[in-house]
């Protein structure tokens, strides 16, 4: 009861000051609402019921996909003049096929659990990219929004970086640090699949994006697609994080194809216990070399280091926390987002889509050919015994890659645990990666 | 759009980026064995765990961090 | 010591190195520094100290308020080519009116628990906009930086719905499905109330703008408020709020005047069990249906789709944990201020503010009366009976409309449960209105 | 301010907004039960409660937020 | 093996019909392919292998240091316009400089444990500024970003203060309102360090932005050295940070040296409980103060008194909890990287950072002096005891400075704990250095 | 540079400055003094803790997060 006075007085109050006070002050307001109506009248003009039926009609989505000459603009981030005509594949059937390739997506997010933090907002990106008329990925539309504030920018593949720098352990490399040549051997998947890309037809700098995909690695891809072609950014995303996905198929026929089955039941020694000291300087070890070898490579391998750093420091646990949680979940939503904005019919369904699916299968398998089989050479040069199967680990996609090769390997000797082994190559082969992204962008600079 | 020269450019791409990525690994390599030398060396780990003060006091943090943690989990029931 | 020692040879070094190094160096910083100060110099003129107490008197917030005639301009987050001065009550006896009307929302957030986590960025935001002076509404204010980065282009409602999707059940809903019916009937809140507004005087865009306020949904409101008539967000989004905390007041007095005894006695029966697929593939269909009969409720829909989709996926709870917690909670805090910045007197204190309030208060009448009256038929059609006060529930004010519903049930009935089936047309309402939304938009376009 | 015309067009939205709310729900109306009646026939859930084992997954999730740490250290598998 | 076939399958549906579509339909994309081709082209111009070899040591960091005139431009987030060439010295000598003095605040913050929160992450920024070629600092680079999102228009700071708002408790100073005299007094660390700077050679302004120091105060410093000489930013936030780690060194002599043995040895007595309204309407006190009499100083009070009333409110708990948590951690992770940035060679190593250096100093030891020397006057003339020791505290850096009078308090006498009573100054010198900032900002308005 | 005009601006900024900051403290020093003697005349604590319905509820909360103060506490000293 005490409310309702409370409210009733508020009202009066408001009212008796406002029209007192109104009479002799300011009068714009009321000119304003009149100028405002005037403009509306000269919008809106009166329709009878079955008209303005009608005319919702047309602002349907049934009708938007089903009338073929509509004239619908593409959406882009960049604005207005960078969109065209949809032609009414894009406008129609496009939509349908995308719509369906995202239903795939969710089953295989879901049900297979195959990369869910990433799949599952690209896919719903791309669900609402799909939209008819509501324009989502344009400059003024929610997708749009989220890709000009950190996509275009590529802000968020780094603070995505960041984060996983943040939940990087070095421990295994540094205890066993030659295991890094082997993330060094598995970029051959990059380069491998960027003669196999121009050999199909692709430009240099379209080819050198695609070949990325070898990479392993969901930010650096979508930082360099970003930077080398934007417009293949979404099937590129798309394409490494299902191959990621699909790393425990892919890659064990390769394993067993290229080693016997004594090289296979090798055991490796256990790890030296790694000092505090050595964790927290090789971060900063990483940015060194990356800054007098590689500045172009920096903004990567920087952001991750800063991540690590941050975390092997010890006094800044609360920073490292967030950049471990809220901070990299908030962007995975919001990178998720933006780049299923790429999957809209108008931009995924292009021929090139279907060699960037198969380049990057390409690119996963040669560099997890080339990685064992550098781990097999320097298993015979080497003093202590390694096992060829951790150099599949080398392709990156940590931490499911050393996940099979501890698989693999425990089925071909029950107790035979590789899976810190295996770690080693697994991390050098993000820092791999980002040298490999570095070098392509030092080339088209 | 197959053009012999184009094939070979990126051909010669593999060639740069394999050895920087080597290069640049190898020295990684190199620096991580020298540090491990130099930092065994000159600031051995005292035998039992809770030896260094800093990585105590890092260790203390983490409980810490543990207990709000826990704390702020209990708090999340009273979120709408 | 050995701090001071360190401290004492940096600036040594930093000392050496740079007097050394500028000399034969670059002496650009020098010059700079002469010409900077050359400006300054020009800029500000020696005063006596009883000429700086003076001119610093000119900047006090008390001389502002005081002074009637000092050109003071209104601040706007669109910059300088949008404000207009103020005029002498705005700037003076309305700021003192906005003041204490802070403090009246302060007290109801605080002392009676109205909404306050809205109300209280809010409210706060207003008090922070009156400051005279500051313009901290301004393009280049604390606020005007929030309004532009979050509300401006809808962002942040948008992310909101997204994280309220995130919390929300659809189990009861998918239990008893035709109560959804009920949601669609409390929206002739947001039609009827349009009706109101225009005879009142409103034009027709501005009067839809306001009708929102039926829809007793937060984000909704804004966002339509945003596209439909920005000058009156501030009192559109108070409005909302305000009534959806005084669900408890203005409902049950409606519902017990439409409703006879026995009608609101009556037991409904016990849940189906819903089957988790039900629920996963609920928000998918709710998307691809607003995308056929309506994309432009698909900001809305497919924000909050994502939301619920995220959560009942089950594979991704590190991400829909984040949109339930940190980061809803992160641009509540922002939106609340960014809102606030509209109850700057120049914007709150008008004319309409009277209307939208009046009308507010029509529609959430009007919302749940409709409501009831629909439950009234439903249940005289229905094979298993229908209490007609879960009709109320369906204006959504999730989920404060449902808990009027079950108290005043149960006092009716003691041990009458109606919690469950109250939220079926509480989250129907919530879907409701965002179609209302959607049409109003469609209308406008 | 007050033309008749406005009056009548707004009632025209109200025709035209009610209509398409009700079209809407009771379209979604009719999808759930569909849906329903679909997935309860070809994909029944077992009697007990923690039949499936994706629903048993997340049921086990939460608990673990309670102690996040662990929690945490499930998550990271998901990075790359 | 079900998703081989399922992956076989999208290939093959995607193949089928993007190839029979595209035959009829848009065929932009592979005109658009040859012509992005033609003009990669005209950029890439074939090299044989050793020329590659060249370009690519061109583009290494080695060679960036090593080469004195290869004309690099600094990198500025205002964009290319703003630019200009480096020195040798900047590109060259001077990166070294700063590489080796970031490893220093590495060491402090990690081994001495510095204030490692913004250390950590300003030295980073710093560390990746440096880096040639990069162009972080740049329009498009990490860091440029990050500085125009949140520190060119000074929003990271004022949610900086938002977060310490929440995380502060006021009760000390109401228990023992006098007390926030001693807060007052130690502002004359900004004063009269402003005087040193200008007969050192600064400007007005300058001096005014660099005096800001002896606020201890982190956000507040970098507000005013933004907007008063953004130029020194990078070096005021160091130093003032710095400094109010180096309290626990500087503070005690200075505090012995002004004091007998029996002054320090003064007992405070047991302070009252504070009833919760006060703290309640505590911050709207403060807020209305400032709006009074220096609106000029409400950005940064309002961002403070608002996290201040939404923690005291308590309905909004989860609010004020993502403020002192997730909100405050991403913020300083990004604050502290930004204003890295400004530790590039080319604005750090010029001769006015020494002074900045020198005049910090001189600013926290006469703050110090100053609170003690009142806290002995109040001794004198209140009827309650008061230990001029507390004085110290009101120079603020929360809560380092109370702590440091508690500890050198029981040193003197053992039992004798002054935590509490030092807490009152010590948060009232929060507010003394926000309005002596709103001070220097209303002259220089 | 070291022109005495300039000296003795800076001087003038003192005065003004400290004066304000004075001012400033001294009138919330009075409105502390007011507001406590206000708020305790009128809204007298009960003596037991749980008096007031609105305080106890704060109480409630402050208990539940007296455990995350409590730790968070060690962390706010690197804040200011
Ligand atoms: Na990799
Ligand atoms: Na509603
Ligand atoms: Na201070």
């Amino acid at each position: 009861m005490k409310i309702k006075q409370f409210l009733i007085s508020l009202f009066f109050v408001l009212f008796a000051l406002t029209s007192v006070v109104q009479a002799g002050g300011h009068p714009a307001p009321a000119t304003d609402a009149v100028a405002e109506e005037s403009a509306e009248e000269k919008v809106y003009q009166p329709k009878s019921i079955s008209e303005l039926m009608g005319s919702f009609w047309e602002t349907t989505g049934i009708n938007a996909i089903i009338d073929i000459d509509d004239g619908e603009m593409t959406a882009e981030p960049a604005g207005p003049s960078a969109e065209r005509p949809m032609t009414w594949f894009e406008s129609s059937l496009g939509r349908i096929i995308m719509i369906i390739l995202v239903f795939i997506l969710f089953y295989l997010a879901i049900a297979k659990n195959f990369e869910p933090l990433l799949l599952i907002p690209i896919a719903f990106g791309g669900l609402l990219a799909n939209i008819p008329l509501a324009h989502m990925g344009g400059e003024h539309g929610m997708l749009g929004v989220i890709y000009n504030m950190g996509i275009a920018n590529e802000f968020f593949p780094l603070l995505i970086f960041m984060g996983v720098g943040a939940m990087t352990d070095f421990g295994p490399l540094l205890a066993n640090p030659k295991t890094a040549i082997l993330g060094g051997a598995a970029q051959f998947g990059i380069f491998g699949s960027l003669i196999g890309a121009v050999a199909m037809g692709f430009g240099l700098q379209e080819a050198s994006a695609i070949s990325i995909i070898g990479g392993a690695d969901g930010p650096t891809s979508i930082f360099i697609a970003n930077r080398l072609a934007p417009d293949m950014l979404g099937a590129i995303a798309v394409a490494a994080y299902s191959y990621m996905a699909l790393v425990p198929v892919i890659q064990p026929p390769i394993m067993r194809a290229l080693t016997n089955k004594a090289e296979r039941q090798i055991k490796m020694g256990v790890q030296r216990k790694v000092h505090r000291l050595e964790k927290l300087i090789f971060p900063i070890v990483v940015i060194m070399l990356s800054m007098l070898i590689l500045p172009e490579s920096t903004p990567l391998i920087g952001a991750f280091a800063f991540g690590n750093f941050a975390k092997e420091s010890g006094v800044v646990d609360r920073l490292s926390d967030t950049m471990q949680n809220s901070l990299i979940n908030i962007v995975t939503i919001f990178l998720g987002l933006g780049v299923g904005s790429k999957l809209a019919a108008d931009k995924f369904l292009v021929l090139e889509t279907m060699g960037i699916m198969i380049i990057g299968l390409i690119a996963f398998s040669a560099g997890t050919a080339m990685g064992v089989l550098m781990a097999k050479v320097m298993n015979k040069f080497s003093d202590e015994p390694i096992n060829p199967l951790i150099g599949a680990a080398g392709v990156s996609a940590v931490p499911m890659s050393a996940r099979v090769v501890s698989k693999v390997g425990s089925e071909e000797r029950p107790g035979n645990v590789l899976l810190m082994h295996a770690m080693g190559p697994n991390v050098a082969g993000v820092i791999g990666s980002a040298v490999a992204a570095g070098v392509l962008l030092s080339i088209f600079k | 759009m197959e053009e012999v020269n184009l094939l070979a450019e990126s051909f010669k791409f593999m060639i740069l980026g394999m050895s920087v990525v080597f290069l640049f690994l190898i020295a990684l390599v190199q620096f991580i064995k020298l540090q491990a030398y130099l930092i065994n060396k000159y600031f051995p780990e005292a035998p039992p765990a809770p030896a260094t003060p800093v990585a105590n006091t890092s260790e203390d943090e983490n409980k810490r961090v543990a207990a709000i943690i826990a704390a702020v989990s209990e708090f999340r029931k009273n979120k709408s």
